[in-house]
């Protein structure tokens, strides 16, 4: 009786999980902007891997993996949230304004390779760093 | 029954294909290497696939498997895929010298200044 | 289900692929080649590579991504159009794959349980392996000893190639200024600071696990020598190459690469001494089974330390390289 | 010990590589490097004497016999390839001092002469083995540290030749790697003798035949054949002078052996020559070769690039060789082998002395060179004479040997066209004696006193030349070992 409410729980967290998954990436394929994207990966990464993760947890049983799991789940808590705020960070260092359009830099592969080198690799060396 | 039987390695054809066809199409020497990546990584892909048994389990020896996949090929992909890495590391490398000496990573550009000296 | 994952995974693959062929943004198709390592490393996985899988993951989607980025950083990311090369290479990429396509109608099927390939050298590894060297991880016992002078070969090809690096680029950083600070070093990212700090123990931790359990499950000295190798590396993304230059300096990493062929070139060498041949590990204790399981320790030990001192060479040498560009971009 | 020697030919440069990066003087590391390869050639000349009084060795590594661990096994053929291939370096090695530290500057010559002890080993690990995925491995290990090796030359063209070298190497290593998988997919082994024995079950399968297909195309990649040589001058010419001399001299032989061992050993000579038409194929892309190389070279004025595209002429008689299939033709390539290792590291010596001394090594830097550099342009010369096939040197004896098994299987017309292209090499060759000997010195320039190479070099030089000359009239040795060699490859007497 536990056993079939536990698998039923499971299976609601992976499915929930799974759908936070595919929503965040439709939020990043349709998003407008990249903060607005930003805002749809964090879904993913937080909620979606949490319950996916949660899900297998309920299913793995006492033992070996039960415990790799919690290992992982608290390397995301630690490594999700700071890569988030890292992302965010090198954006506004590289002065990108919501809506999209980022001052002063031309558009990539228009014009010679050396005429947009250096705030594409200005961004980058930053991007680079996180 | 041909395509279950085929299939991988028909998509590991493609993936060659692909892969190969960035090496020698694109200018850009960096595009270059990614294609050699990916070519190599798509020989790994074959030699893995011929490693496989249906429901073998990994080769790690326990009590609740009796089929296991075949460890040969595994063995040599770990080796084929750290010289990967190292000609990657290489390759890039030269890349950048080659971008500090001739102020481009195009290869028509580096042809152009080789035959002006 | 297996079949519905593998044809997922492969196609998958092959979207990756032509993508990273059709764009022409060098940032996007060094993103997209990191999803395809990752890509390859799950089906590996669903292949039950798991030795496998787990280092592709590492150099797919760990370290060769990383090396692109720095390069890229100094190089552009754009990249120009070839058409004229084109065709040419269309012809000749189709003329070798269709050859390949004929190749594969008279292969074994795939899956096959009695292929050539499982039934000729591979079942006595699956078999007596426990008994000849006793440990249960199978490619461990091959890669470590049925054909350790492969992984000889590996660890050399690593080498090499840190050397190689080093080379072209080690050596011409020495003369600029070193006080150049890293963006990440300014006190406003106090978050990333505290969580790198907080990181790295257990990064170096795992990597021990994965160093001294790969016996038992996936890992070896290969994929723990790059996970120690990333503790040290995100130390000094976040606290700059000068902060890890303190603790490590090149010439020591330099010397560590070298010492760790040295302690597999000599385990080897040991095998002659005990009047064995080169490579045997049987006779370094009493029995043969503990001879090997010591001379397999020792000799991931070796490959743990050289891998990761290279990796670590070839990064420091690179962000040097960064480094340098920006010193330069900001003097002219 | 004497049981360890297949094993110890491999791996005392291996070890003596890191070990090397611990010397810090670079005078050091240099005597260390001679002292190496010098300990290599004395096992091999062991192996070889071992081999050929008491047939092939076999020696399993980690004691783990065959199919299922990596096996040495030491024939006639691969004894014969090591004790040329740790000749030569030991000559080329006893040169490189005084051009290494001109050309490098101080602070790279210790991961230098690493590099090349790295590259040598690889190279002798591919020689030594009998496993074919261990082949890839090691040929992997001379190829990395060969692009770095060349990367060092002066000028920029030497970063991207190395580059292109790279690219197109490494899809010559991955398609050999294709063929092994394809190999191992049908017999499930992946030891050369196993293989052999195993191949011929499966030998009418399309999977073979690609395998055969993919491992040819990758070798001939590396091995600079025509169509697929464009790596090979840039590499040369750009590299630094001392490495040009080793990779001419070692490097295109291994992959010729490599060529040899899987179309003969592996794949058995039957198969090959009936899966593809390989006996016409590699007699037409010979000839193209030595036709094509000779006459680019002609029209070349950097001497070292010359000397390069006559390197592809070179290789072109070789495979003209193994395109006769016969005894006799096997023979003479594998002493072609032999005779153009010693006069194209003689040759690329005497250069490097010229490009210490003068600074380059363009047509115009041999005006009046014989009276500048006596010594130096004698050994051009000599070695030069070698080259084209004159008698007395050891250049004719293989080149008779190729058109005697030309005629004998036939081949009139081949022997005529190998006469023809060693006029052409005659005709390049000239043009060096010509500026050297019979044009005056350069009026526009002061007046250049004796400035002859250091004797460092001149000495492993004419040591080689005087190779050329010994071999050129007393010729039991190589005669010997590459008749016993392809008979016994071709499977004719034990």
């Amino acid at each position: 009786m536990i056993e079939s409410a536990v698998s039923v729980l499971a299976a609601m967290m992976l499915g929930l999980g799974s759908f936070f998954m595919i929503s965040g990436a439709l939020g990043i394929l349709r998003f407008p902007d990249f903060y607005s994207r930003m805002h749809a990966a964090s879904m993913t990464d937080t909620l979606g891997t949490y319950l996916i993760i949660g899900g297998l947890m309920f299913t793995a049983g006492w033992g070996l993996p039960l415990f790799k799991l919690t290992l992982i789940l608290v390397f995301i808590f630690f490594t999700s949230p700071t890569a988030g705020h890292a992302l965010a960070k090198s954006a506004q260092l590289s002065e990108l304004r919501l809506g999209g359009e980022q001052s002063g830099s031309a558009k990539p592969g228009a014009g010679g390779v050396h005429s947009d080198q250096h705030p594409d690799s200005r961004d980058l060396a930053r991007a680079d760093r996180v | 029954m041909l395509l279950s039987a085929l299939y991988n390695y028909w998509v590991v054809v493609l993936l060659m294909m692909t892969g190969l066809y960035m090496v020698i199409a694109q200018g850009n020497l960096i595009k270059k290497i990614i294609g050699l990546n990916v070519f190599q990584t798509s020989v790994f892909i074959f030699y893995i696939s011929v490693g496989k048994v249906t429901g073998g389990s990994a080769p790690i020896l326990s009590q609740l498997a009796t089929v296991y996949s075949n460890p040969l090929p595994h063995v040599l992909i770990l080796t084929a895929i750290v010289v990967g890495i190292a000609t990657t590391a290489l390759a890039l490398a030269l890349v950048l010298r080659i971008r500090q000496s001739y102020g481009s990573v195009e290869e028509q550009d580096i042809l152009t200044r080789d035959s002006q000296c | 289900m297996e079949l519905i994952l593998d044809i997922t995974l492969l196609s998958l693959l092959l979207v990756t692929a032509v993508y990273i062929a059709w764009t022409r943004d060098l940032f996007a198709a060094v993103m997209l080649a990191g999803i395809y390592g990752l890509l390859s490393a799950s089906f590996f996985m669903s292949m039950g590579a798991v030795d496998v899988a787990f280092t592709e993951a590492a150099v797919g989607a760990g370290i060769s991504p990383l090396l692109m980025l720095s390069t890229l950083a100094i190089c552009g990311r754009a990249q120009r159009a070839n058409p004229q090369r084109a065709i040419l290479a269309l012809i000749s990429v189709t003329v070798v794959g269709l050859l390949l396509i004929s190749a594969t109608l008279e292969m074994p099927a795939f899956g096959s349980p009695d292929a050539p390939a499982h039934l000729h050298v591979a079942p006595r590894y699956l078999t007596d392996s426990m008994r000849e060297i006793g440990i249960p991880n199978v490619v461990t016992s091959v890669l470590a000893s049925y054909r350790a002078f492969d992984t000889l070969g590996e660890v050399v090809v690593i080498f090499t190639a840190g050397l190689g690096v080093l080379s072209l680029l080690g050596l011409q950083g020495e003369t600029l200024p070193r006080q150049v600070q890293s963006p990440m070093a300014e006190p406003s990212h106090l978050v990333l600071r505290v969580v790198g700090k907080v990181l790295v123990p257990p990064i170096m931790l795992f990597a021990l696990y994965v160093q001294f359990h790969g016996e038992y499950g996936p890992g070896g000295g290969f994929q723990a020598g790059v996970i120690f190798a990333v503790g040290f590396i995100l130390y000094s993304l976040v606290f700059g190459l000068d902060a890890v230059e303190r603790i490590v300096n090149r010439s020591l990493v330099q010397a560590l690469a070298a010492l760790g062929v040295l302690v597999y070139g000599t385990v080897g060498v040991l095998g002659i001494v005990s009047g064995r041949n080169y490579l045997d590990y049987s006779g370094l204790a009493g029995d043969s089974v503990t001879g090997q399981h010591l001379g397999i320790i020792a000799i991931e030990l070796g490959v743990g330390i050289t891998v990761a001192a290279v990796m670590m060479l070839v990064f420091f040498v690179f962000s040097a390289q960064l480094v340098r560009g920006r010193v330069v971009q900001h003097a002219s | 010990m004497l049981t360890h020697l297949p094993i110890l030919q491999v791996i005392l440069p291996l070890v003596a590589a890191p070990s090397c990066l611990f010397l810090q003087k670079s005078r050091l590391s240099w005597a260390f490097t001679l002292l190496v390869s010098l300990a290599a050639f004395v096992v091999s000349a062991l192996l070889l004497q071992q081999v050929m009084s008491e047939g092939s060795i076999r020696y399993s590594l980690g004691g783990w016999d065959a199919p299922w661990g990596i096996e040495y096994r030491i024939d006639v053929l691969n004894a014969w390839v090591l004790f040329i291939v740790t000749g030569v370096s030991t000559a080329v090695i006893a040169a490189a001092r005084a051009s290494v530290e001109s050309e490098l500057g101080a602070s790279r010559q210790t991961i230098f002469y690493t590099l090349y002890l790295l590259c040598f080993s690889g190279l002798l690990g591919i020689v030594a083995t009998g496993d074919v995925f261990n082949v890839f491995v090691f040929l992997e290990i001379s190829s990395l540290s060969t692009y770095a090796l060349i990367a060092m030359g002066r000028d920029r063209r030497a970063l991207w030749s190395a580059f292109q070298y790279l690219v197109l190497g490494t899809i010559g290593a991955t398609f050999i790697l294709i063929g092994i998988g394809f190999l191992y997919m049908m017999t499930g082994t992946l030891n050369m003798l196993d293989l052999a024995e195993r191949l011929p079950a499966v030998e009418s399968s399309t999977a073979v035949l690609a395998a055969f297909a993919f491992i040819l195309v990758g070798i001939c990649l590396k091995l600079a054949l025509f169509p697929l040589h464009l790596w090979l001058p840039n590499a040369y010419s750009s590299a630094p002078s001392i490495v040009t001399a080793f990779l001419a001299a070692t490097a295109t032989k291994v992959a010729l052996y490599l060529l040899v061992r899987f179309t003969v050993t592996v794949f058995g000579i039957d198969f090959s020559l009936s899966a593809l038409p390989l006996q016409s194929l590699f007699i037409l892309l010979g000839l193209a070769g030595v036709f094509v190389g000779s006459a680019v070279a002609i029209y070349q004025s950097n001497i070292k690039r010359m000397f390069a595209y006559s390197s592809v002429a070179q290789i072109g008689y070789m495979i003209v060789g193994i395109g006769i299939s016969t005894v006799a033709g096997l023979q003479a390539t594998l002493l072609h082998l032999f005779n153009h290792a010693l006069m194209k590291a003689a040759l690329f010596l005497a250069l490097a002395g010229l490009v210490l001394r003068a600074g380059g090594c363009a047509l115009e830097d041999f005006r009046g060179l014989g009276r500048r550099m006596p010594w130096t342009m004698g050994a051009i010369a000599v070695a030069g004479a070698s080259l084209v096939g004159m008698p007395l040197t050891a250049g004719f004896i293989s080149k008779w040997h190729l058109i005697a098994a030309a005629i004998d299987s036939g081949f009139w017309i081949l022997a005529l066209l190998i006469v023809a292209g060693s006029l052409l090499s005659a005709v390049y060759v000239w043009r060096l004696i010509d500026a050297a000997y019979l044009q005056g010195p350069d009026k526009s320039l002061p007046e250049q006193g004796r400035n002859e190479a250091p004797l460092g070099i001149l000495i492993p030089t004419w040591g080689l030349v005087l190779a050329n000359l010994y071999f050129g009239v007393e010729t039991s040795l190589p005669v010997t070992v590459t008749q016993a060699a392809s008979a016994y490859l071709l499977g004719g007497a034990p």
